[in-house]
């Protein structure tokens, strides 16, 4: 399993993690500690005037974290620009993590927007990350339009429900050639652990560790099963078989003529 | 004189920057964006566009998101 | 999640794993090393008259690990019972992973041979590990005979199919008032984890292991997985839901009447 | 596919249907017509002594589908029989569905009880059918007690949760030399074809049927199901594929050098 | 369960069928008329000049069925347009299956390529009815551009798998506001009856029944399978439950006290 | 005398046959069966057999099950 | 004279309606589409558009496809 | 004499133990057990157990297994 690298960047954790909903910021930052994440993804939101030292991510050393804004909020390509064009001033990056959801509902994807919004954005030198529904061909064209790694999502943002969409993000792995980050809805390590057993490079996971009783232990467990699929992987797994295949030796002695 | 920041009403000296505006309402300059009048404004805009009567601004920076 | 106790014993690890099937005693002793097992399954065999130096297990530190020999090859109770008894001389412990298993294209284990062994086998002082079908009577059955654990399956044996039996496993833990170790068929990572993240107290796995290219990976590979999926456990899962949640604070200015 | 012949008789339809929780006994008695089935299951039950004629089942014409009394309520292999012998004066058939159920929530069969029920009730002339967890290796030692069918549940009875337990399934008609009977938790007629389709013999459906707003529309909604799956595996399946398999002849003009 | 109705126009029939694949004209057009259907899709395709009696379709009778053109091959949306006008007068219909599938292997449709099609075709006086990938948000805008259904695909075309992406479908029926016709993947009659449960309005189905042995056979598992389903939905089904729900009444005697 | 009849006391008269109790009762003999102080009587029995003070009876008929 | 006809290059008659070229070919005009020089043409062209050297025709025709 | 070992044919001397023959045949007695007739031998009965013209022996020992 090669080094994953995004953007010519290269990054040791295939967790990448986002950073709503988190209890306190302390909090927050404790997980994303725990998760060994490399980058984290944020959002834009308006200065409340009245109070305006906003301090939800000051806790976080961003040394230590590739900032990864999104566009969340954004119904079109047009407002996912502009939001992209705020966040680049506000977050020092070029690199976008790009979400046109115009769906409140389901907050899915719009994958003409998003194909739009894209191709935009690559134009004005961002280092786009999109968000999409899981479509093989939209993948395809989002990496011809430049984009740096394509987001499939496994189901729906916050649903915990996970890998909804296997064979769909199955078919964009095998043709990809950028990075696939599975992102949405993988709610248990063991659903990020399948998605990059199946060939994912990389997961993002926000809500399933921000919701968990104890967030901290939830991150830390789901560095630990990113890290065991990585593994696997490089291990070369032997396959699956319909009939069993005997772990043991076959004790001939027990069937003998004469025994008792 | 009135201008709207951030969708609320909000009374302001006039002949003012946008950078002398915010460092008045107490809001740190760095990890913001603003729009003025529905644009975007580069970072070293700030120092030299002046707010006028009625102008919209929006002010935001990055919180918690996924 | 309460420390793993079997028979009063603790283990802290909830992998458990067999040692069939390496490519070389080398590997095995290293694989078994990288798991992080504290309990490793072995088997019996006739020895080899003519070159009677069997070294298959003798790379492993038996002070490390508990021996779990197995009945594998028994097809009926009494076979089963005779095996034990030659497994408790030999290995000198007198725990035993009791299997029945008559069918050699599956592997599955005989239900009513196994109550009747693991009766027999609890009254002449064996701590009994039932290997068996993912049945909650008859778990309920054997940890009323005084089994110390029940082994349900997961898919055959070496099969590496996964958790093809999560309902019946769900209600085997639900119900049991002694260990659940789910055993066979577990194939990858993901699979481990899902089984402990279900509930498990603990997996078994060998073939997965034992088939990779890279057994020592693969078993690492499996440490951390069954190591998430415990701290997943622990750190309070959020739970699924059918709509989305929205990760991102709703960025409400975009749509504000008058804006562009 | 051939004929369904239970115990030499032959049955036209694949489809068996409960008795119970009708909301009345003329829905009831219009359900079983319109599901085309040629046998029905009932239980036995105290007659109210203040209030004698129980009518449940006079609707039904009895000249039309053989009866198969079951030992529901039993939860050991003596209470099975003690119920058996008494279907068999109540209702004139020796055909009993045989069920063994002491777990009150799930209504879970217990594998040891049922074999030892089924052994004394073939003894005692008895047509056994028994209901039993979908176990391979207790389907095969309950048809070698003599057995006519072996009837593995898909989920628990009444859970309307569908073909749980596919594989085990698969493995018990794979390796069945008598009829096998689908019977628990089929909700949907999709539920029921899916059953046929991997090769049962037949399905018993009864909550999904009874509890639906307009039982004799689910009925007959079953019945077609039944015929469908059964017709699919009379036609020759053509099997699955991993890649797409176009259906349209590639139009090839659209292509070439020179098109517009 | 309303009348299906596309485009103001009645189809008592919620099973449309490929023409594609038959071993020979009369299979297909037995096939056609077992599977009573009232729409079949058709392909264009180069007269053979040197051979140009094509009665590939002459088996057909057109007064009964309406054709749906499609415009397989396309592999952008200039190219489908050009195929639907060639369509139109070779057909002599207006109505369209809309199919943009650039990538060869999958033969997944392109969603942009199908939304611009789509609006043009809309333009030009089709009614169209465009094959997506199972993408809600891309379903909304379809409709939004005045298509006549969404046809979003179950698995890829041919592949025979089965509802793949059960949950991505479930989202679009519950946000449509015209008919979802699933189509490409549906390989045995219970996935075409699992669609129509879950609330599609039809199924398209043309390689599960082409390449049966008996595809006549085949037509009529799936007619029966599509009217079961239609049923189900009309008779109330009854829900899933987690624990098991008596089918039988309790046989309360059997534990009383001073019972045998 | 007294017997229990499905699990409730009841006075019956003396020196019956069940048959003939059945018929008392107005439970119509077909599709029946009883167990008669747990023993389980073949039909024919049902003719023969003497009710006793003390005896435990169950009568059981089938009804609508799965 | 020569056109390229489906493809394949074709020797025929000078100054010919396509409607009269299909039928020469033998192909029934019924529930055809022609696309002349890339052009689609409206059915009712076909009686009145001539074919000249080096033109290309397609003429497709709709058979089993899903 | 004869016996037979694991299923062999196999000449032994006469009047040995079965712990002398085990060592015999460079046979480590740790990690073994032992069945002679189809009887299970505790382990101290190897030092006392004589081997008999055609006895039955079966020594086994633990391997890998899952």
């Amino acid at each position: 399993m090669d080094q994953l690298t995004i953007n010519a960047e290269p990054f040791r954790s295939r967790l990448f993690v986002g950073t709503g909903k988190f209890s306190s910021p302390s909090v927050m930052a404790e997980a994303i500690e725990a998760s060994g994440t490399e980058m984290v993804t944020v959002a834009l939101r308006r200065v409340d005037v009245n109070n305006p030292r906003d301090s939800t991510l000051s806790a976080l050393d961003f040394s230590k974290y590739r900032l990864l804004p999104n566009t969340s909020g954004a119904r079109d390509a047009a407002e996912a620009v502009r939001l992209a064009k705020m966040a680049r001033v506000a977050t020092r990056t070029n690199w976008v993590k790009l979400e046109v959801t115009p769906d409140p509902n389901y907050l899915l994807p719009d994958p003409v927007e998003t194909l739009k919004a894209a191709e935009e954005l690559v134009a004005q030198g961002f280092v786009v990350l999109p968000y999409i529904n899981a479509d093989p061909i939209l993948a395809k064209r989002l990496e011809e339009a430049g984009c740096a790694t394509v987001m499939p999502l496994a189901a729906p943002i916050g649903s915990n429900r996970g890998l909804r969409t296997r064979d769909q993000i199955g078919i964009i792995i095998e043709q990809a050639g950028i990075p696939v980050v599975v992102d949405a809805g993988l709610g248990m390590p063991s659903h990020a652990a399948e998605a990059i057993e199946i060939g994912a490079n990389a997961v993002l996971v926000n809500t399933a560790i921000a919701i968990a009783e104890d967030p901290v232990m939830m991150a830390s467990a789901f560095k630990l099963a990113v890290e065991a699929a990585e593994k696997a992987r490089q291990a070369g797994p032997g396959g699956e078989s319909r009939l069993a295949r005997a772990s043991s030796p076959l004790t001939g002695f027990l069937h003998e003529e004469g025994a008792p | 004189m009135e201008i709207k920041l951030n969708g609320e009403t909000r009374e302001v000296d006039a002949e003012t920057t946008i950078a002398r505006l915010l460092e008045q309402l107490g809001i740190q300059p760095n990890n913001l964006a603003v729009e003025h009048n529905g644009e975007f404004l580069e970072e070293d805009a700030l120092e030299h566009t002046m707010v006028r009567a009625g102008d919209r601004l929006e002010v935001v920076r990055f919180v918690g998101g996924g």
